[in-house]
């Protein structure tokens, strides 16, 4: 049992591990502002979430896992928020999605 | 009154007297007898001190520490007891001079001149007075700063630039070099009282003697040694009191004195004969005497001539010093006493005229004789006495400064001495001899023939000047015993 | 293990460094800051600095970038370009650091028992501070205690902060103030951003309840006065941020905010004058009751307040001066 | 209760500066904190006449002892600036409200009067405190209040300049701060009189050495020492002229004490001056000040900043004393202190008297002012007679020590640059007499002296100047007491 936490609490260590590289790639990546969002997004939410549920793993029944438990349903109530802040904030300054791209295709 | 206290009401009275005369700037009359009354009150307070210090008592105020171990001190010696009788005694008679002068003058902002004159008097006296280089130094600034005021008067540029020039040379003299002097002798000696015999022997090295000799003598600017005396011709644009004040009575004076002072208190004739750098400082004051008669010679100003007589008179009193023997000293601080008299009788004549006739130049001061001859004759007197002939104080003081030159076996200053009276002859007598020989320019005849002296409180006091001079010949004993014990060993 | 922590951390807080003085972009540049504060609060807590660590994490990276941007939106957001490196300054930067490090080679090992930081007060404190004060937290007792006198000058610092932001801003606010007649539609307000209206009503409560429960539980665990008037403060500033400053305004008007700024402050050293009048040193709390630690502990509550309303207030009154600035 | 005056200097102003921001009402708060300023005065007069009876006073805070605690330890040095600072302070604040009134804006008054005290908090608490950290506490407290008490100014360039100090400041305190720490860790203390004994042990370290070169850089950037005085000259010229006054008085003088308390009390004179040669830095630093900054100060167009540039040049003259490292140098320091403190204040005090009525510090708006504002014109001759050293003022008592020092070392080139530097002093003091008694005013202008409540405090501290140029016990004897104590290691 304790063998198949343990390898268990790495495979979502792993997974959110590459999520965020993925998020952080595609931050770099991705042509602008709001499609950058995108890829923060799955940094703050499955990244994040993936670690800290193997991390839970790893602590076993103990407080440290209640702490992390609040920590998760801290942080999918509040990242949404952020982004959903940012984006908006970036709407109102009057930035636009960049969209040409897909005309061209079209 | 106890002689402490005399010290201290014959310094205070002239700042006291400032002060009422600035509050009474209102009504001129009441102002001008305050002034009159409290330089009466002073030279009688001095007077008081005189029997103690010519029986030998030296009366001595301490006021407060101002560093530890230097006071502010006073103490009451021959030489500044002479001083301090010359300097209270005359200001009477410059006061009075004043009144008449700058009344006749229709001079401005006569209060505030009033007010600095006693302030300057006040700083002569605590300079006279002093127990210590450090006091001295103390009154010797405000003295600058009392009469650049004086000096700037008229508040015109040329005035103005007088003014820098005086505040310039006296204030960085004695910054640049006495107060090095001063430090200096408080680093070697330990001490800054003024000590018969002197406080340097026997800590000083001759080489360090001669430099502090030097650090001194040209530190005290208002002696006017060349080439520092520039200050004195410029200062000539003051109203003639203050001529009379800076050349007779108290910042020359303090400047020659402190030499004096310091010759004899604080290098020690002994000390300072014995470095043999006191005949440098000789040569220089003798190169002074004639250079500066020479340079007399060509000024036709009246007072620029005076001027420039006054340092060369000056130098007389600081070759004196240098020879560093009792006659040299005996003769610098008789000198003191008499060429006082002499110059501010010759200023006071040159104020009067300008007073009653406007005349500034010796070249238009032809026949003026006749005019004034109560004026012209007092000049003759003072002329007479500076250059030295008998009956008249002024030979006395040559008569021993030759005595000290001799003395040294240094001949070419006896020759220099001699020289000096000769040109003293060319540079003062012509002015009368035009004034009562040569005939009158036409252009100024509208003051027409007849007596035209200046007014009586102008005309008084150079009278009585000239008349001091020939005192001076024949009361000199009671000086030169009151001054002999200084040179005593 | 932990150094790999520790390596990965310090190259971080270098890259940020060196991003934050390369970029233009003002905006980045406050961001970055932002990030670098919280490097630091990761850094304190590896350390075992916890209370370090929030005061660092809550300031550094929370409240002084709401500043930095609040000042930003006052001036423009792009540096004015520079035409030649500043050699000097680089100059002067690297013979500091090279000094810094110069003066590391003779210092103990880091974390060596038998440096003197450990060896003379170091063990005094823990040995006696908590049967002396009967606080657990040794920071704390250290803090208040101990050096309380030093605390007392930083909540001085601290206010005299705010009189400098005032002296500077207030001026300019009041004018504004007396213009606007008529209420304006606040635009920065995000006043029809429902959701974070929402999410906000859900989490200020709780940030201020956090911020309660930090002040006064300083004495057990990690945190006090600075720590919770700094989440204090950041509830404060949030909610202005979603509702708008002048509802933040209503709910705590400028006068009493002034006045709970300067109480801070006169609480504090109020406190100091009372051990005073109880025969008692300043700021000596023993005397404050019968039993030592329980006089301690009143002490240390009393000041830790004091701390905790200051830092809060002053805080708040900060940024409502700089917001207060930019509407005009 | 007297047993806790030590105390009183500190809280009183610190318990002040708040009820100040509460009560806003300028006719409330400006008697208060003249009160207050001149009770502290009281205080620490008491403390220093105090110490001068009966030794060194200690006092705990909170009752806990040194090491462990903070302690206040009040010597003859610190009583010494103590009584300066708080002087200053009080005659500043007789001043201040009328000054404030025409240079600050109406709602402000609060604020400013919190800040000053706070300011005066900080300066009096790095003064008096016994403990290294607790210096930088109390800095940053006087620092703080000070950039804003400069930047509070009417004249833009005030932020500027308050700007550039903030700068220049911290980077100061900061290097005070890393030199605290770098002690701390060497040592395992921050209290001085522990430091001092604990550093000896390790005083041969890389750690100390770099402690000390920090500590000295953030100070005589915190001294504006040349050429670290760059922040200086704006600082003083656009502030509001009370707030110059206060801060040329006192602030580069606390910070000089710092770093004579670090300096001799906890390296000691040995290690600082024997084996470091930390007096071959001081002095040409000290001498170069001297001549450029007054060489500087005599083509300034303002008045203000020229005494800005001279307080420079001034500075370098304290450092000169302390450079010399002997009794009758530390002396001429500690007595320059004073001395330029009194001097300066009175000057800045008479420029505040002429801005008030100028509304202008530049040169070229004071003609005639002799005749515009005699009382006020003479008061700043005399006390620019003071800069120069001339007799009779205070500050030739302390130029005299300055140059029996560099006698005594047989530093003739030093003695001849000092009497040069005189001359130059002359030369930027004459810049004013020249403009003041020598121009015609301008036609409109009319006599118009400050009014007397501005008078008074000008006119005391330029008396205490000539006082002490005569009555040297205070400022001389209690120098020369203090420079004994401190080569004597401070113990």
């Amino acid at each position: 049992m304790d063998l198949i936490v343990y390898y268990a609490s790495w495979a979502l260590l792993s997974c959110g591990a590459f999520l965020c590289a993925v998020g952080g790639l595609g931050i770099l990546r991705l042509p602008d502002f709001y499609s950058r969002q995108h890829a923060a997004g799955i940094t703050d939410t499955l990244g994040s979430a993936f670690v800290l549920i193997g991390l839970m793993l790893q602590s076993g029944f103990s407080l440290n896992a209640a702490k992390l438990v609040m920590i998760l349903i801290f942080l999918i109530l509040t990242s949404p928020v952020a982004t959903h802040a940012i984006a908006q904030a970036a709407r109102q300054s009057g930035l636009e999605p960049k969209v040409v791209a897909e005309e061209d295709e079209a | 009154m106890s002689a402490e206290m005399a010290i201290a009401v014959a310094i205070l009275l002239p700042a006291l007297g400032a002060l009422l005369v600035a509050l009474l700037g209102q009504s001129p009359n009441l102002r001008d007898c305050a002034m009159l009354s409290v330089a009466t009150a002073t030279f009688i307070v001095v007077c008081t001190l005189y029997p103690e210090v010519a029986s030998g008592g030296r009366p001595t105020l301490h006021l407060l520490e101002v560093l530890p171990g230097l006071d502010l001190a006073f103490q009451i010696e021959p030489l500044g007891m002479l001083f301090s009788l010359v300097a209270s005694g005359l200001w009477i008679l410059t006061s009075l001079y004043a009144i008449g002068y700058m009344r006749g003058h229709h001079e401005e902002n006569q209060t505030r001149f009033f007010a600095f004159f006693a302030v300057a008097i006040s700083a002569a006296l605590a300079a006279a007075f002093s127990g210590n280089m450090l006091t001295l130094f103390f009154s010797y600034e405000v003295l600058t700063l009392s009469t650049y005021p004086l000096v700037t008067h008229h508040r015109t540029p040329e005035a103005l630039r007088a003014g820098r020039i005086y505040m310039g040379i006296l204030l960085s003299t004695s910054i640049g070099l006495l107060l090095l002097g001063v430090l200096l002798t408080y680093h070697v000696a330990g001490t800054l009282s003024f000590i018969q015999g002197g406080i340097l022997a026997g800590h000083a090295t001759p080489l360090m003697t001669g430099i502090l000799l030097f650090l001194y003598a040209y530190g005290t600017g208002k002696a006017a040694l060349m080439p520092i005396h520039r200050w004195l011709p410029n200062a000539m644009v003051a109203p003639t009191p203050v001529s009379a004040l800076l050349h007779a009575v108290a910042v020359v004076k303090t400047g020659v004195f402190t030499i004096v002072k310091v010759v004899v208190y604080i290098f020690g004739i002994d000390h300072l004969s014995s470095t043999g750098f006191h005949i440098y400082l000789a040569y220089i004051a003798g190169g002074t005497i004639v250079l500066s008669s020479l340079v007399a010679m060509q000024q036709d100003n009246l007072k620029a001539r005076l001027a420039y007589s006054t340092i060369s008179q000056l130098s007389y009193i600081v070759l004196g010093a240098a020879l560093a023997n009792a006659h040299g000293i005996l003769g610098a601080g008789l000198h003191i006493a008499m060429h006082a008299f002499g110059k501010i009788t010759l200023f006071f004549c040159a104020g009067a005229i300008m007073v009653a006739l406007h005349k500034t130049e010796i070249s238009d001061m032809r026949g003026i004789g006749r005019q004034m001859p109560f004026t012209m004759a007092a000049f003759i007197i003072g002329s007479l006495s500076i250059i030295g002939v008998p009956p008249l104080g002024g030979s006395w003081s040559k008569w021993y400064l030759a005595l000290g030159a001799a003395d040294t076996s240094h001949l070419l200053l006896v020759g220099v001495l001699m020289l000096s009276s000769l040109l003293n002859i060319a540079y003062l007598l012509p002015i009368p001899a035009r004034a009562f020989f040569s005939k009158a320019t036409s252009d100024d005849g509208h003051h027409g023939e007849g007596i035209h002296e200046a007014p009586l409180f102008c005309l008084i006091p150079l009278c009585l000047t000239a008349l001091g001079c020939v005192l001076l010949f024949f009361f000199t004993d009671p000086i030169y015993q009151l001054l002999a014990p200084i040179v005593q060993p | 293990m932990i150094h790999v922590v520790d390596m990965t951390l310090l190259a971080f807080l270098a890259i940020v460094a060196i991003a934050v003085t390369r970029m233009t972009n003002l905006f980045a540049t406050s961001v970055l800051t932002g990030v670098y504060s919280l490097l630091m609060a990761c850094i304190f807590t590896v350390l075992d600095a916890v209370d370090v660590a929030f005061t660092e994490a809550a300031v550094g990276a929370g409240i002084s970038t709401v500043l930095f941007l609040a000042t930003l939106s006052l001036t423009t957001q792009r540096e004015k370009p520079q035409r030649s490196p500043n050699w000097k300054a680089l100059c002067v930067a690297l013979l500091t650091g090279g000094a810094l490090v110069y003066g590391t080679f003779d210092m103990p090992h880091f974390g060596d028992p038998q440096a003197p930081v450990h060896q003379h007060v170091g063990p005094h404190y823990i040995g006696v501070s908590p049967t002396q004060i009967g606080v657990p937290n040794m920071v704390t007792s250290v803090l208040a205690s101990y050096r309380g006198y030093d605390t007392l000058g930083e909540t001085a610092v601290i206010f005299t902060a705010c009189m400098a932001v005032l002296l500077l801003l207030q001026h300019e606010k009041r004018r504004d103030e007396q213009s606007t007649v008529e209420e304006k539609p606040d635009k920065e307000a995000m006043a029809h951003a429902m959701i974070l209206r929402v999410q906000s009503k859900f989490f200020i409560p709780l940030i201020l309840l956090f911020g309660l429960y930090v002040q006064f539980h300083g004495d057990f665990g990690p945190g006090g006065g600075f720590q919770a008037g700094v989440i204090f403060a950041a509830g404060i500033i949030l909610y202005s941020l979603v509702n708008g400053l002048d509802k933040a305004r209503q709910i705590i008007p400028p006068n009493v905010l002034h006045g709970l700024v300067a109480f801070g402050l006169l609480l504090y050293a109020g406190t100091g004058l009372a051990s005073l009048f109880m025969d008692g040193n300043f700021l000596q709390y023993r005397a404050l009751a019968e039993e030592a630690t329980h006089g301690e502990h009143i002490g240390i509550l009393l000041i830790e307040l004091g701390v905790g309303i200051t830092v809060a207030t002053v805080m708040t009154s900060m940024f409502f001066s700089f917001s207060g600035r930019r509407r005009s | 209760m007297s047993s806790h005056l030590p105390i009183v200097p500190i809280v009183l102003p610190m318990i002040a500066a708040p009820l100040c921001s509460l009560l806003r009402r300028p006719a409330l708060i400006w008697p208060l904190t003249t009160g207050v300023g001149w009770l502290v005065f009281a205080a620490c007069a008491a403390l220093l006449m105090q110490v001068v009876e009966s030794g060194p006073i200690v006092y705990t805070m909170a009752n806990w002892d040194a090491p462990i605690g903070i302690e206040y330890r009040i010597d003859l040095l610190n009583a010494y600036i103590l009584v300066l600072v708080s002087g200053i302070a009080a005659v500043v604040l007789l001043y201040a409200p009328q000054s404030a009134a025409s240079e600050l804006p109406q709602d402000r008054h609060h604020l400013f009067c919190a800040a000053f005290l706070l300011c005066l908090t900080g300066l009096l608490g790095i003064t008096i405190t016994g403990d290294a950290f607790n210096v930088y506490v109390f800095l940053e407290i006087s620092s703080l209040a000070s950039y804003a008490l400069i930047s509070v100014s009417r004249d833009p360039r005030a932020l500027k300049a308050a700007y550039k100090y903030l700068i220049m400041g911290t980077i100061g305190a900061t290097f005070i701060l890393i030199a605290v720490g770098l002690m701390y860790m060497m040592t395992g203390t921050l209290n001085m009189a522990d430091l001092a004994q604990r550093v000896k042990m390790v005083e041969d370290t890389r750690t100390i050495l770099m402690a000390f070169a920090f500590l000295s850089i953030g100070i005589m950037l915190k001294i504006a020492l040349f050429p670290m005085h760059a922040w200086l000259p704006n600082a003083y010229s656009y502030a509001p002229s009370l707030v110059t006054a206060f801060i040329a008085a006192t602030s580069t003088k606390v910070s000089l004490y710092v770093f004579l308390r670090f300096v001799f009390t906890i390296f000691g004179a040995e290690y600082a001056f024997d084996t470091l040669g930390f007096n071959d830095v001081l002095l040409p630093l000290a001498l170069l000040g001297i001549v450029v900054a007054s060489a500087v100060a005599i083509y300034q167009t303002d008045l203000k900043r020229l005494l800005a540039y001279s307080s420079v040049a001034q500075i370098g003259y304290i450092v000169l004393g302390i450079s010399m490292g002997t009794v009758t140098g530390l002396t001429a320091g500690l007595a320059h202190m004073f001395n330029h403190a009194l001097m300066k204040g009175a000057l800045f005090l008479a420029v505040g008297c002429i801005v008030l009525r100028l509304h202008s510090s530049r040169l070229e708006d004071m003609a005639g002012l002799g005749k515009r504002m005699p009382i006020t014109s003479f008061a700043f001759v005399l006390g620019g007679l003071g800069l120069i050293g001339v007799p009779l003022t205070a500050g030739f008592i302390s130029k005299w020590y300055l140059l029996l020092g560099t006698l005594e070392l047989g530093w003739w080139p030093v003695t001849v640059l000092l009497l040069i530097s005189s001359l130059l002093a002359v030369a930027y003091v004459w810049r004013f007499v020249e403009v003041a008694y020598f121009q015609p005013p301008p036609a409109e202008a009319s006599s118009d002296e400050a009014p007397l409540s501005m008078q008074i405090p000008l006119w005391m501290l330029l008396a205490t100047t000539l006082y002490f140029g005569l009555q040297t016990d205070v400022t001389a004897g209690l120098a020369q007491r203090a420079a004994l104590w401190l080569l004597g290691g401070g113990q």
